[in-house]
């Protein structure tokens, strides 16, 4: 198949990621779509790798899946615990903070 | 075409488990009673729960963290595995070191009661 | 194997996916059969007998009859996912059988094929990655129920399955070693001198325990403790979406064995007095070996089932988290220092294993002794599960204090209890974590100055 | 798989001695995980604190002692340059600095500025027990190092993979650190919950910025990003869409508008030795990085991004200075002022030459040791419920303790760039690299920014010195020896910096060639 | 001539008494205010040998130059000399201080802060004004002028009147604005110094720059305007001048002398200095503009200053039409007008220092800045009502005293050039007439009002503080002979920067300059 396919999947994922952070208000839910973004530049990588072909674009791959699992965790740590102490996960609760 | 066959493998399966569904909703019967459609709790009255079933213990979120270190692990042990033979000694030395740096996180969740249920 | 596979005509690949596809269908059915039969006779009963020859059509029945029940969506759950859950579970089994290999090269309608209908260089990878999204299955289906004990039930089996889904992976990793490869037919041909059982004794023992707790059998089979969760995660199904649940099961059942054998046993190659005979590895033969071999594996899980009793869930999860999983990274380390040292160097592989067999008793010897981490640490524990938020009624987080009250005790017998209507659960004082160091430690009687 | 196969693979080479810093605070870090296992609860903190001490302590000889190396260390990883050392030895100078205040315990009668167990409730009485029993949370060292240790790779980081993986050492500890306050605890982690969402949200545009990069040049290594954009003429849109995207990340992490939303958030929010801390070494180890992409891989592509950089630098100087004015509460203040500084930092950036470069990694110190100072100070400023950070509360205060007042005056005059402060040194050489660069009219933007900023400095000056205190006023804790050493280095070093800057300015030249 | 760190000094001396100072413990109060006097005292000494050693037919435009590396990499030095110019205000500056710290005594002690600090602040003040006059590095001059805001910032805003605060923060805002523009045009100037012979990576030397520079006309210009605002904010010229009185009306009478008659100097001072000589073709450019300027500055000024009703805002606003003579004799760019603008300063500077001194001790005593709440204060404190009168005639340039000859001067050079400025500014004399004359009727005779009944007269600390700023003013009235001398050598130089000769004259204005009183 076209590389070039691969390329607009992922640059749909992205866009879809970033259009879901910008646009939920659930911080999970905002979260999941930041892992689609980094997923969708996995798929990005990949992709390269195969066009220029070179290892790079695999080897990144591994490390960004390192790093979203540590970020998973991170994360959903800390969601986790706003959510015992405040029993919402959703963003627009989270307002102490104001300009 | 490589994935042909998985892909028929799964189209079939698709194709099974939704007549099973679809099935299964219309060759039964269809008697409306208040207390089927009740949460099941053992003819106690049920407590209502949202979906999601509310609040559970944070325990399976460590699982699940836990979980997610290992798995990545692996994720980087198969491909050296696969080409150890290749790597020879700086690839020992390498995992060696990758798994002892696991192990220090593991050892702290150990140690913490990461693991213990009780 | 590959290039065998690659020049399939369409209809060879139609075949026999439908062919795979008949025969997981076809196993299930005989499987149930045979775990009530074998059940049974360790039971000094007979099993089911009526139906066909020696009761072969039972399960038939079984399913035929679930298909005419009332298909229940209760009223609380989430009716997409809840709908979703059972093909989520059933698709992935199907799915993950696609890489075992069966036999070797035949001739099926004057096209040479191999006996497999998938053969991808990452085989076995691809067998976890199937069986992974299976467990979405498990979890939405707790979770779509909106009821309590199907929730707990999922978690706990999503929690087992996960814990030794990493035993499981890690086990791989000596195979891979060996064989150089995670293609289940390269693995296969590489255990043509000796099994991989028998080479890799230890990562064949941790796959055999963690491929039990991986398809939560007995004696493993929590999620399902009727005693403590009803049904587990499938509480709240009916009909044939609740056959369903079970005809994955029973398939993953299926593919964890073939998986054993192929990785472990040798696949379809001949146990050793056969394979002298030349025609033993050759042609449409090897099947029988295969589904012998695999044959042996659901023996060995259905005499589980009669023999052992269940485990309890602290202890399942300790087997898994706290000896699988260290034993298999010091065995991974133990298989890769031999190969590398007896390839690069000229220590002999005496030397070396004499070397690795006392530092590995050593090892062994200092994780028996560790002190469990029960002392001063199970407090940190213990917070983090006393201020977790906790189940309904208190009984969910295992947060229920010991503390007595006069009128109601919800640990009474150790068992969690809800109160009954007209009793009150006594307010929650802080933790008192059970073993605390005396020093900062609070009895309940200091409690009411907090 | 194995048509990969290929025959014996040689084992990297890895230059550790080059690297010695890194391993040395990286190491110290797995050595504070293994402390949080093993040593008895009572004897953790000595131990952390005492292993922080030693590690960064250890890690800045080892950087001064590999002073003049250049080399391309770990396989083309990590890039040990000029740049590469004097920024590590800021960050490690100004962690140093900055662990003193975090392990300080005798302003708060409760303990440390950080929360009794992060697990629990805030409020609930699993947490008034916990802090009555004096339990302290002590992995905020380990967190604290691996943080450093992420922000000694980032800067240094030769490829785009490497950075990011140091992008996310350096941001996932902080995350939790944020969460961990004492006092205001939904305060601290919801600006936990917004550094981390809009931080990932940032890395995930630098990552796929990274990725179009790569498909643009086949290379990962800025090195050979570089040699793409010399040899292509070409518009190439992965190049620009590429810059753009590994731009957002990078420049969110500097703060500079429109990425700074989290900053007064987070700063605000987080344990205040923390929000210190993050706001000196974070911008110091951004920075190194935003220079590196900037200046090594796409520094032939510089008529792209160098109006965008200008742009952004203007925005975010006037953005900072406006917005800081209607501030009240000085963490926030401050945060604002850091907007500001990240504007004043990129004049330096978008001039790109080697003034550029040295009038950053000069800024960067100027900035960082104010900033550290400054937020040490604010620590001691308290009142029954904690820290008081509300401007009005601080009325008066230069009656009634005119040394702490005079060190914040201090610190805020640097901000304002008054000569003789080390601000005021900082200011003029990235003016200068500045319009040195061509870009005279954005000296002029920044000139009158940082009137307005020295505008709300001044309102606080006015306030602390000219206002009479409030009748039930915070008052300032006496420090301890941990947040002294700290106001008092960040104190030492602004004025040294701004009167004597000859050494410093010296080093950042010598320093401030990449190596390719 | 060999002089020795002379100058560095005079620069450090008070710098480092500052330090001593501030350190003093709180209870040894007393100590410290002799001890600060000591410091002001020695300095005056130093400036003294400094004006003594200066070497009126010397070439060198800098003498006693002195230079010490300080930032090499940006080609900054400490790099001390003077001009006749600086000499002057130096002096100025050196004399004014002591009596400054005298005149404030008891300051300090306002609103519960130490004495020492203010003390300490006011010796630092000195310090860098001395330091910025000293300077021959333009950076040096810029750090001086803008590190000098900040004692004066805390001088007003922390020992002033009611509304201290307000007008400490207008203070700095208008200052440091102006100043970070300068630093823009700074470093602009900077930036186009690379490559000058012996300054590849740039110089701030003032006569390297001066001599040396080529700048295009658009540059020249923009950096010129860059300089100019900084100085007309300081100076102040009008329209930029709002924040003067407000801050000197909040600030103690010292603080006010020190900030109106000697810091305000460095903004004409860094005209005459910097500007003319370092942008010749821009200063030429702007010439009109900033004359026309000027002029409005003076009409301006005389006119609010006579319709004011606060005692220390009229003194004030006199100032701003001063300011606007001096600012119109330096950019008439003729001898004399210059040499007239740097007399002005002096004498500006003392005049208004004994204005704002001797009204400030009325002040003290009434409690009250309203002329309207004074009269008749000659019956009572008749020493005092008569140094004010002085000190006021020579404000509005009565022959004899002062600031007739500065004022003179310039109307005569301004004449030369733009008649039309001259004969308007010439109203501001007469306008200063009104404003004095009328503030001297309605506080100093009249009846005695009860409130004044008990006006002290001048006492022994006040009387030392007065009498010698009155000395001054009588003196340079009759003897101005030697100062001009001395700062003619430094405007020559100047007007040879900006290439500038006397126009010829069209009138026979030039005998009438040779005619001051000698």
């Amino acid at each position: 198949m076209d590389p070039l396919n691969y390329l607009y999947l992922s640059a749909v994922l992205f866009a879809i990621g970033a259009a879901g952070v910008l646009l939920r208000r659930n911080a999970i839910v905002v979260f999941m779509c930041i892992e689609l973004m980094l997923n969708a530049s996995n798929l990005a990588f990949v992709t390269f790798a195969r066009t220029t072909g070179t290892l790079d674009g695999q080897v990144a791959a591994f490390f960004v899946m390192v790093v979203a699992a540590a970020e998973v965790v991170v994360g959903l740590a800390i969601i986790v615990t706003i959510f015992r102490t405040r029993r919402s996960a959703s963003v627009d609760d989270a307002s102490l903070l104001k300009f | 075409m490589e994935y042909l066959p998985i892909v028929a493998l799964g189209a079939i399966a698709l194709g099974f488990a939704v007549f099973s569904v679809v099935a299964g909703a219309l060759s039964g019967p269809a008697r409306y009673n208040r207390a089927k459609v009740d949460a099941y709790e053992c003819g106690i009255e049920p407590t209502p729960q949202p979906v999601g079933g509310g609040r559970f213990p944070v325990k399976y979120y460590l699982t699940a963290m836990t979980f997610i270190i290992f798995d990545i692990e692996i994720v980087f042990m198969y491909p050296w595995a696969v080409h150890f033979d290749a790597l020879g000694l700086a690839g020992l030395a390498a995992m060696a070191l990758f798994i002892a740096l696991i192990c220090v996180a593991y050892a702290y969740e150990w140690r913490r009661g990461g693991l213990d249920w009780d | 194997m590959q290039e065998l596979l690659a020049d399939d005509p369409w209809w060879l690949v139609v075949g026999k996916a439908v062919a795979l596809f008949g025969l997981c269908v076809v196993l299930t059915l005989f499987n149930i059969w045979l775990e009530r039969r074998v059940v049974a006779r360790m039971q000094h009963r007979s099993g089911p007998n009526r139906h066909g020859p020696f009761g072969l059509l039972q399960s038939l029945a079984d399913g035929v009859k679930l298909g005419l029940k009332e298909d229940l969506i209760p009223k609380a759950a989430d009716k997409v996912v809840f709908v979703l859950a059972p093909v989520l579970s059933v698709v992935p089994a199907f799915m993950a059988f696609a890489v075992i290999p069966f036999g070797p090269e035949v001739s099926i309608l004057g096209e040479r094929t191999a006996l497999q209908l998938f053969d991808p260089s990452v085989g076995v990878l691809y067998v976890l990655a199937i069986a992974s999204v299976g467990v979405y299955g498990i979890v939405l289906a707790g979770w779509a129920s909106g009821s309590t004990y199907p929730l707990l039930g999922g978690l706990r089996s999503t929690a087992q399955v996960i814990s030794y889904e990493v035993a499981m992976g890690l086990s791989f990793v000596a195979v891979f070693l060996y064989a150089g490869s995670m293609s289940t037919s390269q693995i296969v041909a590489e255990q043509q001198r000796l099994w991989f059982a028998v080479a890799l004794f230890p990562s064949f023992l941790i796959y055999a325990v963690s491929m039990v707790g991986e398809t939560n059998r007995a004696p493993f089979d929590l999620a399902e403790a009727e005693g403590e969760l009803v049904g587990g995660f499938h509480t709240e199904y009916s009909s044939l979406k609740f056959a369903l649940f079970f005809l994955a099961e029973y398939i993953n059942m299926v593919t964890v064995s073939a998986l054993a054998t192929t990785l472990f046993l040798g696949g379809w190659r001949a146990p050793v007095p056969l394979s002298w005979w030349d025609g033993a590895n050759e042609g449409w033969v090897p099947l029988v070996w295969f589904f012998a071999k695999v044959f042996l594996v659901m023996f060995v899980f259905i005499w589980l089932r009669g023999t052992l009793p269940r485990f309890r869930y602290d202890q399942f999860m300790a087997l898994g988290w706290k000896r699988l999983i260290p034993a298999s990274l010091a065995w991974i380390l133990v298989v890769a220092t031999v190969r590398a040292v007896t390839q690069s160097t000229d220590v002999s592989r005496q030397e070396l294993l004499t070397v690795l067999g006392v530092a590995l008793a050593v090892l062994l010897a200092g994780l028996l002794l560790w002190p469990s981490g029960k002392d001063d640490e199970a407090r940190d524990g213990g917070d983090a599960r006393a201020t977790g938020a906790t189940g309904p009624a208190g009984s969910g987080g295992g947060a229920a204090p010991a503390a007595a009250g006069p009128a109601f005790d919800p640990m009474a017998g150790g068992f969690p209890v809800p109160p009954l209507p007209g009793q009150q659960l006594p307010p929650a004082p802080p933790r008192v974590p059970a073993g605390a160091p005396a020093p900062g430690a609070r009895t309940t009687e200091e409690e009411p100055r907090a | 798989m194995s048509t990969l196969a290929v025959e014996a693979v040689d084992g990297p080479t890895i230059e550790y001695a080059h690297l010695s810093p890194l391993i040395v605070v990286l190491g110290a870090a797995v050595v504070g995980v293994l402390i949080e296992a093993f040593a008895p609860r009572e004897r953790r903190r000595a131990l952390q604190l005492g292993l922080g001490v030693l590690a960064l302590g250890g890690a800045l000889v080892a950087v001064v002692a590999l002073a003049g190396t250049v080399d391309v260390a770990a396989e083309g990883a990590v890039a040990v340059d000029g740049p590469t050392l004097f920024l590590q030895g800021t960050i490690l100078a100004l962690a140093l600095t900055a662990l003193l205040s975090v392990g300080e315990r005798s302003l708060d009668p409760e303990g440390d500025a950080f929360a009794a167990q992060a697990s629990a409730v805030p409020g609930s009485t699993a947490e008034r027990t916990l802090t009555r029993e004096g339990v302290t949370q002590t992995e905020v060292v380990p967190l604290y190092l691996f943080a450093v240790g992420g922000m000694l790779l980032f800067p240094a980081a030769n490829d785009l993979v490497t950075m990011f993986v140091a992008l996310e050492v350096l941001s996932l500890p902080l995350y939790l650190l944020c969460a961990l306050a004492r006092r205001r605890r939904l305060l601290s982690q919801e600006a936990a919950l917004k550094y981390f969402l809009l931080g990932s949200f940032s890395s995930a545009f630098f990552l796929y910025g990274a990725a179009l990069l790569y498909g643009y040049s086949g290379s990962l290594r800025l090195g050979g990003i570089a040699e793409a954009v010399s040899s292509s003429s070409s518009n190439d849109g992965l190049l620009l869409v590429g810059t753009a995207l590994v731009g957002v990340g990078l420049l969110f992490k500097v703060g500079a508008v429109p990425f700074h939303a989290w900053t007064p958030d987070v700063y605000q929010g987080a344990p205040t030795p923390i929000t210190g801390f993050m706001a000196a070494c974070t911008k110091v180890a951004a920075f190194g990085a935003l220079l590196r992409v900037f200046y090594v891989a796409l520094g032939g592509a510089g008529w792209d991004w160098r109006p965008l950089m200008y742009g952004v630098a203007a925005l975010t100087m006037v953005v900072g200075a406006v917005v800081a004015i209607t501030q009240t509460d000085v963490k926030r203040m401050l945060a604002y002022s850091s907007v500001a500084h990240a504007g004043f930092i990129l004049c330096g950036v978008v001039a790109l030459d080697r003034a550029g470069v040295s009038s950053v990694l000069f800024y960067l110190v100027a900035y960082g040791f104010a900033t550290v100072g400054a937020f040490a100070v604010v620590t001691l400023v308290r009142d029954a419920a904690g820290e008081a950070t509300h401007l009005s509360q601080w009325a008066g205060l230069g009656r009634r303790s005119p040394l702490v007042a005079g060190i914040f005056a201090l610190f805020l005059l640097s901000f304002a760039g008054i000569p003789l402060t080390a601000g005021f040194t900082g200011k003029f050489a990235v003016f200068e690299a500045a319009a040195q660069g061509g870009s005279p009219s954005l000296v002029v933007i920044g000139v009158l920014t940082s009137a307005v900023a020295a505008f709300f400095y001044a309102k606080v000056i006015v306030l602390m010195f000219f206002n009479d205190p409030l009748p039930d006023g915070p008052t300032v804790a006496v420090p301890g020896v941990g947040t002294t050493v700290a106001v008092a280095l960040g104190a030492a070093v602004t004025v040294a910096l701004g009167v004597v800057p000859q050494v410093v300015l010296d080093l950042a030249d010598q320093a401030a060639l990449f190596v390719r | 001539m060999e002089s020795g760190p002379l100058l560095l000094l005079l620069c450090l001396l008070p710098l480092v008494g500052a330090a001593v100072v501030a350190a003093v413990p709180a209870r040894a109060a007393e100590a410290a205010k002799r001890l600060a006097v000591a410091v002001a005292l020695a300095t005056l000494a130093v400036a003294v040998v400094v004006a003594l050693r200066f070497d009126r037919g010397a070439d060198a435009p800098y003498q006693l130059a002195d230079r010490y590396d300080w930032i090499p990499q940006f080609g900054v030095s400490l790099s001390l000399g003077v001009t006749g110019i600086s000499v002057a205000l130096v002096a100025l500056t050196a004399v004014l201080v002591p009596l400054c710290l005298l005149a404030s005594w008891d300051d300090g002690r306002a609103s519960s802060r130490r004495p020492q600090t203010h003390l300490a602040l006011m010796l630092a003040l000195e310090g860098l004004i001395l330091a910025a006059f000293c300077a021959r590095d333009v950076f040096l001059f810029y750090v001086c002028f803008e590190v000098m805001l900040i004692p004066m910032y805390f001088l007003i805003g922390g020992y002033g009147g009611a509304q201290r605060s307000y007008a400490a923060a207008k203070f700095l805002i208008y200052n440091l604005l102006g100043g970070l523009v300068m630093l823009a045009a700074l470093i602009g100037l900077y930036v186009e110094s690379r490559g000058l012979p012996g300054a590849e990576d740039g110089t701030f030397d003032i006569t390297t720059l001066a001599t040396q520079l080529e700048l295009g006309t658009t540059t020249e210009r923009l950096l010129f305007l860059g300089f100019f605002l900084a100085f007309a904010i300081k100076a102040p010229l009008w329209p930029l001048h709002t924040w003067l009185p407000d801050a000197a009306v909040e600030a103690r009478p010292g603080a006010a002398v020190l900030m109106v008659s000697v810091m305000d100097k460095l903004g004409t001072f860094g005209m005459i200095a910097l500007c003319l000589p370092l942008f010749p073709a821009a200063s030429v450019w702007a010439r009109p503009v900033v004359v026309a300027l000027a002029v409005v500055g003076i009409v301006y000024g005389a006119l609010v200053a006579i319709g004011q009703s606060d005692l220390m805002r009229l003194i004030a606003y006199t100032s701003v039409s001063h300011f606007g003579f001096i600012i119109m004799g330096i950019f008439a760019m003729t001898s004399q007008g210059q040499t007239g603008a740097t007399l002005y300063m002096v004498n500006h500077g003392f005049s208004t220092a004994g204005l704002f001194l001797i009204a400030g001790m009325m002040v003290t005593r009434r409690g009250s800045r309203l002329i309207a709440d004074y009269g008749g204060v000659q019956r009572v404190a008749p020493v005092l009502a008569g140094s004010f009168f002085v000190a006021g005639l020579s404000s509005l340039a009565l022959p004899g005293l002062s600031s007739f000859v500065s004022e003179f001067l310039v109307l005569v050079g301004t004449f030369t050039r733009y008649q039309a400025a001259a004969v308007v500014a010439t109203l501001g004399i007469v306008l200063a007439a009104l404003y004095i004359l009328l503030t001297v009727t309605r506080t100093l005779s009249g009846p005695v009002r009860p409130e004044t009944e008990g006006f002290r007269d001048l006492r022994g600390r006040e009387a030392a503080v007065v009498a010698p700023v009155l000395a001054v003013i009588i003196a340079l009235g009759f003897v101005p002979g030697p100062l001009i001398d001395v700062i003619d050598h430094g405007v020559d130089d100047t007007l040879a920067s900006v290439s500038q000769d006397d126009p010829a004259p069209s009138v026979p204005a030039a005998p009438v300059a040779e005619g001051s009183p000698e």
